[in-house]
């Protein structure tokens, strides 16, 4: 077992990486820094697959236990004695291991994390090669590994969440990698906000769960869930805890309400974006919802929840990327998509599916972003697809890698993407309940929308007329071979990564969900309890309905919508010449707008929540109250700022106002102002006249005698 | 040495101090290194209390205790008493090695008076030490507001262009409350001689009879006498409506003595919330209104901290009104009074100590090198002194809170303290905790903020441009808040260890009904006398009674 | 009932009164420096008046060695010279400096 | 009544202090008549001397009485006990530290003349006569001693217009109350018959038929103006800034030391004969003792309000003296509230001792700065005083801080003591707004030491000669405020033998 004892290295040789880098870094060579960094990723990638493999041999004979190992207790003083009271009125000690937790759940994480990880550290060798701050970048990157590794192995929610933030800082600092960018460092900020208010959901859910359970170890937890009825107080508790757990994935996994950092996110290099914010970080929440798929299951509130944020996020997201021109942000927006069609699997019970769709998209979005980013690399910087055109030829590896990965993304079966897409709506269809068709149809139309846009995508960059100009065409050439090797890597995952969920239905024996069988199992029984599917309870039944005609019916159709989908693009962009007009924009003009605004949702937070935008003169929100308070500040604080941002800053300065003016003023310098003013007279009666004095005496005297004699 | 360990390294700093006298203060460099090794002599000497006390983590009552109760003014029955438990043996080690830190810092920052200054503020040190140490509380009134003299003057004399207001400001407000507290204290003094025909000032020996107060005076005497402390504490913490002292002497004061004045003085407060308040009056905190009032002042200082600073022109105000957020974690952590919220309060004390300390040096360097804190003068900073900036980020991430760093340990576990509980003042306690978490957010926004306008973008002001990155001196003094940083945010347990038996009997004392964990009762405090005993006592009022009522 | 006046202690007490009420306005009222002098003479005067008068009442109670009162008056008289020299005394010195006697521009300290 | 009429050695040996102290000063003035202008150094030895026999004289008595706690003397006239010795002492220290501050000024201002040794002394002689006296005469007659010779004293620049301003209101107003004062004592000698306060005491007890008295209340508020008067308390306090500002600065810290003590044993002996045998006005507490209330708020507010804006440090110091009368009354407003309270009279008696240290020392500070062409007494004078004399700025702040009453130093005894006293004669409202004060006053007294220290200097940085006497002042009043602060309980004790308290608190009660 010398991989699955040792697993605890798997996170720190990133780790090491990463601190070296940062501390040394400065001194060293490229080479140096490559072979360290990218060093570390291997090692790591190998232990992963070497536990992983001893894990399985394990769990043969251990009843598929997850494999747990205890570094040391991290919170807490381990000794039992620093206790707090659970909602039912028991002692739980208060305590949060460093300790590490293997099941397949986060061994397919892990294999992908560390797999893809290290494809795109070696693809960045080759893209970064001529940027400044290159350790920084490495360090950056190792550093985000090690926090991902430890978001995924470990065994309880803390170190979960330790992870969480981890992941959280490093895409903040390689978001902000160009710093000197504001757009960059602007980016960058709001990611970590926006990711930090998702926490404090997260943070919340976790209390909640300590409360009930008494200990934040997953296993504890899934204990918990398990055991027999809970009562409706406790239920009420649990949605509670998970709806807050989900704010904390919406954050992380750029759901509604809270994606708006992703688009932006891309001011990052493009391996950051492809490393990040496609294929691991952002698939977090998915983990961390499904990690908790034994809480989730008992709260049916929370289910329709995630499922129904989850595809309108899908297909919000894909319809803006419909009519996006840089290339990179119709990307993003279709991670935003697929991530949502995750939540949607997650919503309607179908955990497997949604980690099987977090497995390919890993694979086939990281090679989109790659792909982009050699194509990018290649049209020395040029982002924007009306200005490219025609690279079929002229860059054919990254082309032909691309053009498998969009296959893959639209559901074109043999492709990865069409088994997991396929199972998600499968499973969205099976669940009872007219809602689950609505979702259905959703799911259905994103995927129409998700193939148009990728093959927009590809027509607009490889075939159509070359729109570029002169000298960047003259500069086109194909990436290095660092660049070169992971896509194709990559490419062949995308293409083959599918056929461990080959579905029964199609003759496979479902590798995947069978292999997540021991976390799943119980959960998605338990959801179709709750959806009333009594007759269903067992795996075994579900075969057999899976093999229904509907299922054929319904994967012809998905695969019908992806081609309908191709079909559209090839019309419309197939010959895009300099000025090419948008379908959607023909068809009309005002949906192409608000489209191409994306819904005017940033506009609208602007209006609404930082009002930095006027609605015509009158400023609503937070600077409605900025400029007041400015007015008031220029004409009553003296030197006070004026003009506002987010509202928060608006409070600050009323608050600080008050601070100066109030409190300082009138409780504190007050008295002494009033001390002061009363100073004088008390010295005016001194009038320095010998017969005013005695007077004083004498009247002193006078009064006493009038209040004892008359009394 | 063993047994008066504590004397030892109380007056270290000042027999520094005295020695600095003696040197003819043209010799500035002699002070400076005779100031320095006697600095870092305090903290070594205080090193070996480390594993002394570590052995006795786990007894009950005070360590190391040393001198006898009425020895010092046996006339009125006070007492040169010295000893420690764990909360104050943290912040102890806290303060000697802050003390070390921000007088090394000083080196190049003060240039005029230097004899003088370090004479003041080893004396500082020793008086922030006696405050933690004292164990009769003439004594420790004696520590606590002598250490007021040199502060003044540290701010005074080498402060900004407002020290004179400052200086003022901060000596007259934080005496303001300590002299009701006086009051408060005689008032215990005699209750204590009613109840036992001793009169004394002895705190264990206080700890006994003070909780009797409220039902010999009943409800509203002892409120108003949880006041007269409360007040003093609150002011020094400082809580929400008392904090506008601290901005102005923060941005006034030198750097060293922001730290100081962040790093440990602050901590008195909430050492005297812990060490007294709790103790003397727990019915009164018992009492939900009076709860209701402290837990919305901590969870106001918390949001309304982080608002103001957001919008700080200043760095070191900024970083000034964060402590006040800060603070107020703390005292949440303190008044949700419960084991978890106490030991993460005490641990988040010494985080504060840490990270807002490191903030201030931070700050100072900038201020050395430009003589602006001006946010709008910098930009682009990280281009110019890198290695300033990656230290700055990782101290600005443990005072946000991030995972693995100092402050995440303690802000989780007060949040979870104060989670947990059923009911605090009428609201359940994850009411109190959603409160308190918005702060978190906020934390990130100013600090992130603060990091981008400073460190990021292109250098536009000329005036950066030649600035040289941290010098070894620098770095030295960086390097163990730094550990402290890590070692706090990776392997915190040794300090729960360390802080559990005396939260858990603390809570002991105020809810005897909370749960009992073996073995952590301690004897120097009795808890009080059983519901019946208390009815009559009622009944019959007045000190008389207690001599009935004491068995 | 033979209508003769009789001069109980009663009568020097309202006439030591008035005395100290005359000495009190005088200081109260008087500009010149030496008639406040004097009028502070006058309730002396009164007390010893009072002195005297309560001397003799008590000898009428404890017999003719009740003496204390005379005693005191004549302490008091001689405190009374001594005051009026060293007063005259600083009166001089002030009027070597400033040419005045008049109280009310006694004024150079204040406030 | 039958009074032995032989004197005894008693009375001989209880009237030796103010004896020795009259001999001397004639002393001085004879040999002062044969010393040329640069010997007058001479006078200041002599009655150093003279004071140093005196107190061993005091110390004397204090061995003959040993465990006695008072004994009268000269038929009943003086009475003396721990406390008078106490303040015996405290009267011969407080000389003596005045005498040492002088030499050297008397010296700058020209007018080293052997009278004003003379009168130093009389004025003591004076003063023990007002704290050994238990018969209104002698009490008076000391009063007067002590006050003529103080109008000279302060007169003493007789070149200065402000120094004769002073004199001469001084002079008018301490005439005019001690007529008030003689006016009551006459009253009472009519009430009661005696001039014996022990006498009294038992009289009024059976002349008074409820305490409102009409002639009872009227000579009792006049003998209350009066001693009120000579502690300078509002609204009888106005002649003390004026007097405090225009006198020799020397002279200054002696009256605002020496003579308020001597005011306060007064005061005590008066109303409350002796802690050994309760007689005077005690009798009428009902009615002194709100008067006193009153008093006492009235004195902390007027005079910290009025001290907080001043610029002259000799009036700033003059209100906070009057300030700090207020404490001292509320020491006594402790002290007898229901029987005698041991706290609030050690109060006052530990006020007084640790108040003549620090205060003497915060005017012999100023006094060392009067230098030639500068006086020196306003409080910009004090600008950077630090570049210029390190030391003395260091001992200024020492004396200040004291005077606010910050721990450890001496003065913030005095105040918690008297603190003590209220609390425990659960006089809580009264402790809360005197504690409240102290705080305000320490405003006006950091401004003393914001000058000091965070001020530039105007003038050059030449540093400021001190005399070697001065020095010795300096010294010991500093060595005084420090070591009392911080190890007071010696000093607690000396209180407690004046007032025949136990040591161990659990035990400590006055005998009655």
């Amino acid at each position: 077992m010398l991989f699955l004892d040792h697993i605890w290295i798997i996170p720190l040789l990133p780790a090491f990486g990463g601190a070296g880098m940062l501390f040394f870094g400065r001194k060293l060579q490229k080479a140096t820094v490559n072979v360290v960094c990218v060093g570390m990723v291997g090692l790591a990638f190998i232990m992963a697959c070497g536990s992983v493999l001893q894990y399985t041999a394990w769990a043969e004979t251990h009843s598929h236990q997850p494999y747990q190992t205890i570094l040391y207790t991290w919170l807490g003083g381990d000794t039992g004695h620093l206790i707090y009271p659970t909602h039912d009125g028991a002692q739980a000690p208060f305590q949060a291991d460093a300790g590490l937790l293997l099941d397949p759940l986060s061994s397919i994480w892990l294999l992908f994390v560390t797999g893809v990880g290290m494809l795109i550290h070696i693809y960045s060798i080759g893209y970064m090669a001529h940027e400044g701050g290159y350790y920084r970048f490495f360090g950056y990157l190792n550093l985000f590994m090690f926090s991902m590794l430890t978001l995924i192995l470990a065994n309880n929610y803390v170190l979960l969440f330790v992870g969480w933030e981890g992941v959280g800082l490093c895409s903040y600092l390689l978001i902000g990698f160009y710093f000197h960018r504001k757009s960059a460092s602007d980016a960058a900020n709001k990611a970590f906000i926006v990711n930090r208010i998702g926490d404090s959901g997260f943070i919340l859910g976790m209390f909640f769960i300590a409360w009930l359970c008494g200990s934040l170890r997953f296993v504890d937890v899934n204990a918990f869930a398990h055991l027999g009825t809970h009562s409706p107080e406790t239920l009420k508790y649990i949605t509670a805890a998970t709806l807050l757990l989900f704010v904390g994935a919406c954050g992380k996994s750029a759901q509604l309400p809270l994606y708006v950092w992703l688009p932006d996110a891309m001011e990052g290099p493009t391996p950051v974006s492809a490393l990040i914010h496609a294929a691991t970080m952002v698939t977090a929440g998915v983990y961390m919802v499904a990690r908790s798929n034994a809480l989730f299951v008992l709260a049916p509130t929370s289910m329709k929840t995630v499922a129904i944020v989850g595809a309108l996020t899908a297909i919000f997201a894909a319809s803006i990327g419909l009519v996006q021109n840089d290339i990179k942000r119709v990307l993003a927006y279709s991670t935003v998509s697929q991530l949502g069609y995750m939540f949607l699997a997650l919503g309607v019970g179908a955990f497997a599916a949604g980690v099987f769709h977090v497995f390919t998209h890993a694979f086939f979005k990281a090679l989109l972003f790659l792909g982009a980013g050699s194509v990018i690399h290649a049209m020395s910087g040029e982002q924007d697809m009306r200005n490219m055109g025609a690279l079929e030829k002229r860059i054919p590896v990254t082309y032909w890698t691309m053009l498998i990965a969009t296959l893959a993304i639209s559901g074109i079966p043999p492709f990865a993407g069409f088994f997991s897409k396929d199972e998600i709506l499968w499973q969205t269809w099976t669940s009872e309940g007219d809602a689950y068709r609505i979702l259905w149809v959703i799911g259905y139309v994103t995927a129409l929308m998700t193939a148009f846009y990728m093959f927009r995508l590809v027509y607009l960059t490889f075939y159509s007329k070359p729109r570029m100009s002169r000298e960047v065409e003259h500069h086109i050439h194909e990436s290095p071979k660092s660049m070169i090797v992971p896509l194709v890597i990559l490419a062949v995952m995308s293409l083959f990564a599918g056929f461990l969920g080959w579905p029964r239905s199609l003759g496979g024996s479902d590798h995947f969900a069978r292999f997540l069988d021991p976390v799943f199992a119980r959960g998605e029984a338990r959801t179709l309890i709750e959806e009333g599917k009594a007759g269903q309870l067992v795996a075994a039944e579900k075969e057999e309905e899976h093999t229904s005609p509907t299922e054929y019916l319904l994967m012809v159709l998905s695969v019908a919508a992806a081609g309908v989908g191709w079909y559209m693009a090839k019309r419309s962009y197939a010959h895009a010449h300099t000025g090419y007009s948008e379908p959607i924009k023909a068809a009309s003009p005002a949906t192409y707008k608000i489209l191409l605004n994306k819904y005017y949702v940033d506009e609208g937070y602007d209006y609404l929540f930082t009002g930095r935008r006027k609605i015509d003169g009158v400023r609503l929100g937070a600077m409605g109250l900025g400029e007041a308070s400015s007015w008031f500040d220029a004409n009553v604080v003296d030197g006070a700022v004026n003009g506002a941002g987010w509202i928060t800053r608006t409070t600050a300065r009323l608050s600080s106002w008050w601070d100066k003016w109030i409190i300082d003023g009138i409780g504190v310098n007050g008295p002494a102002i009033l001390a002061r003013m009363l100073s004088y007279p008390a010295r005016l009666f001194e009038l320095g006249l010998v017969q005013w004095y005695a007077l004083v005496m004498t009247v002193g005297l006078v009064g006493f005698v009038f209040y004892y004699v008359y009394h | 040495m063993y047994s008066h360990i504590l004397s030892i390294v109380l007056f270290t700093p000042l027999a520094g101090a005295i020695l600095l006298l003696f040197v003819p203060k043209e010799n500035k460099d002699a002070i400076r290194w005779i100031a320095n090794i006697f600095a870092f002599g305090g903290f070594l000497i205080s090193l070996p209390l480390v594993p002394w006390f570590w052995n006795l983590r786990f007894e009950p009552g005070f360590k190391f205790v040393e001198g006898s109760a009425n020895n010092w003014i046996p006339s009125i029955g006070a007492g040169y008493v010295l000893g420690i438990d764990g909360i104050s043996f943290l912040l102890i080690m806290l303060t000697t090695l802050l003390g070390w830190i921000s007088i090394l810092s000083s080196w190049t920052a003060i240039e005029n008076r230097v004899k003088e200054y370090y004479v003041w503020f080893l004396v500082l040190q020793t008086g922030m030490l006696g405050v933690f140490m004292a164990l009769d509380f003439f004594l420790f009134f004696v520590f606590w507001e002598a250490m007021l003299v040199p502060m003044y003057l540290l701010i005074g004399i080498w402060g900004g262009p407002r020290k004179l207001y400052a200086a003022i400001k901060f000596f007259l407000y934080t005496l303001a409350g300590s002299v009701l507290m006086l009051l408060g204290i005689l008032f215990l003094y005699f209750h204590h001689h009613g109840a036992t025909g001793v009169y004394t000032f002895s705190i264990p020996e206080l700890y006994k009879t003070a909780p009797q107060i409220y039902y010999d005076y009943g409800a509203s005497a002892a409120t108003l006498l949880f006041l007269s402390f409360f007040f003093a504490f609150a002011i020094k913490v400082p809580m929400f409506p008392f904090h506008t002292w601290l901005p102005d002497a923060h941005v006034e004061a030198p750097t060293a003595g922001s730290v100081i004045l962040a790093g440990v003085l602050l901590k008195m407060g909430t050492y005297g919330f812990i060490r007294f308040s709790l103790p003397f009056f727990p019915d009164v905190l018992m009492h939900t209104r009076v709860r209701f009032w402290v837990m919305a002042l901590s969870v106001i200082a918390i949001l309304y901290g982080a608002l103001v600073s957001l919008m700080q022109k200043d760095m070191k105000k900024l970083v000034a009104y964060s402590s006040v957020s800060h603070l107020g974690f703390c005292t949440l952590g303190i008044f949700a009074l419960s084991p978890l919220g106490l030991s993460g309060s005490v641990l988040q004390q010494i985080n504060h100590g840490v990270s807002t300390g490191a903030l201030f040096l931070i700050v100072g360097i900038l201020y050395e090198r430009r003589h602006t804190r001006e946010i709008a003068e910098y930009g682009g900073i990280s281009s110019v002194m890198p290695v300033y900036a990656t230290i700055t980020m990782i101290m600005f991430l443990s005072s946000m809170g991030l995972p693995l760093l100092n402050g995440f340990v303690g802000e989780f576990s007060i949040l979870q303290g104060t989670f947990m509980e059923k009911e605090i003042a009428g609201h359940p306690g994850w009411f109190w905790a959603a409160w308190a978490v918005p702060g978190v957010i906020l934390a990130a926004a100013y600090l992130l903020w603060l990091y981008q306008r400073v460190f990021f973008g292109t250098v536009t002001n000329p005036k950066n441009e030649k600035l040289h990155d941290l010098t070894p001196r620098e770095i030295a003094t960086f390097a163990p808040l730094l550990i402290m940083a890590f070692w706090i945010g990776l392997y915190p347990k040794p300090f729960f260890q360390i802080l559990e038996q005396p939260v858990n009997q603390l809570v002991q004392n105020i809810r005897p009904d909370y749960g009992k964990p073996a073995g952590t009762m301690n004897a120097s405090v009795q808890p009080r006398t059983a519901a019946p005993a208390r009815q009559d006592l009622a009944k019959t009022g007045g000190i008389p009674s207690l001599l009935r009522g004491k068995n | 009932m033979e209508a003769m006046l009789h001069i109980t202690t009663l009568h020097y007490l309202v006439l030591g009164a008035a005395l100290f009420l005359l000495g009190v306005i005088g200081v109260l009222t008087r500009r010149n420096v030496v008639i406040v002098l004097m009028s502070i003479e006058l309730i002396l005067n009164a007390v010893n008046l009072n002195l005297v008068a309560f001397s003799r009442y008590w000898q009428g109670i404890h017999g003719s060695t009740a003496l204390h009162g005379q005693v005191f008056a004549i302490f008091i008289i001689t405190d009374a010279a001594a005051e009026a020299a060293v007063g005259l005394g600083i009166l001089i010195a002030f009027f070597r400096n400033k040419e005045t006697v008049n109280v009310d521009e006694v004024n150079l300290l204040k406030w | 009544m039958g009074v032995g009429m032989q004197f005894t050695s008693t009375d001989y040996l209880l009237v030796l202090p103010m004896t020795l102290l009259t001999l001397f000063a004639i002393g001085i003035l004879l040999i002062d008549l044969m010393l040329e202008q640069e010997q007058k150094w001479a006078n200041a030895v002599t009655a150093f001397i003279g004071l140093l026999f005196s107190a061993k004289a005091v110390y004397n008595i204090q061995q003959w009485l040993g465990s006695r706690p008072a004994s009268y003397g000269l038929m009943q006239t003086v009475l003396v006990d721990h406390v008078t010795l106490y303040f015996f002492y405290l009267f011969l220290a407080a000389t003596a530290i005045t005498i040492l501050m002088s030499v050297r000024y008397l010296e700058i201002e020209h007018e080293s003349h052997g009278e004003y040794y003379a009168l130093l002394l009389l004025s003591v002689v004076g003063m023990m006569c007002m704290a050994a006296g238990a018969d209104v005469v002698l009490i008076f007659i000391g009063l007067e001693l002590m006050a003529i010779s103080t109008y000279v004293l302060v007169g003493f620049l007789r070149r200065d217009r402000r120094s004769n301003e002073a004199a001469l209101k001084y002079f008018l107003l301490g005439a005019f109350s001690s007529g008030i004062f003689a006016y009551g004592l006459s009253l009472f000698y009519g009430l009661t018959g005696s001039t014996n306060l022990a006498t009294i005491h038992t009289a009024l007890r059976q002349v008074l038929g409820g305490p409102y008295e009409p002639i009872a209340v009227i000579a009792l508020l006049t003998t209350v103006t009066g001693l009120l008067f000579k502690i300078a308390a509002v609204p009888f306090h106005q002649w003390a800034p004026d007097a405090y500002e225009g006198a020799p600065t020397s002279i200054t810290g002696f009256m605002s030391v020496a003579v308020k003590a001597a005011g306060w044993a007064m005061l005590l002996r008066v109303l409350i004969l002796s802690p050994f045998r309760l007689g005077g006005l005690v009798a009428m507490r009902s009615i002194w003792l709100p008067v006193l209330i009153v008093v006492a708020i009235s004195t902390m507010t007027g005079a910290n309000l009025a001290a907080l804006t001043q610029t002259n440090t000799k009036r700033l110091l003059a209100y906070s003296s009057i300030a700090h009368v207020g404490y001292i009354l509320l020491g006594l407003v402790a002290g007898s509230a229901t029987e005698l309270n041991a706290d609030g009279i050690k109060g006052i008696l530990i006020y007084l001792l640790v108040y003549t240290f620090m205060n003497l020392g915060a005017f012999g500070v100023i006094t060392s700065l009067r230098h030639r062409n500068v006086i020196g007494d306003e409080l910009d004078d004090l600008n950077g005083l630090y570049s210029r004399a390190p030391v003395e700025a260091v001992l200024m702040l020492v004396f200040v801080l004291s005077l606010a009453g910050i721990p450890p130093l001496a003065g913030f005894y005095g105040k918690y003591f008297i603190f003590l006293g209220l609390v425990e004669t659960h006089y809580y409202r009264l402790a809360a707004i005197a504690v409240l004060y102290s705080v305000f006053g320490l405003y006006y007294y950091l401004k003393i030491a914001n000058a000091m220290f965070m001020r530039q200097p105007e003038r050059g940085e030449e540093r400021l000669p001190v005399s070697y006497a001065m020095r010795a002042a300096l010294g010991v009043t500093a060595f005084a405020t420090l070591f009392i602060g911080i190890m007071p309980n010696r000093f607690i004790e000396a209180a407690n033998w004046a007032l025949g308290i136990a040591n161990n608190p659990n035990t400590a009660k006055l005998i009655r």
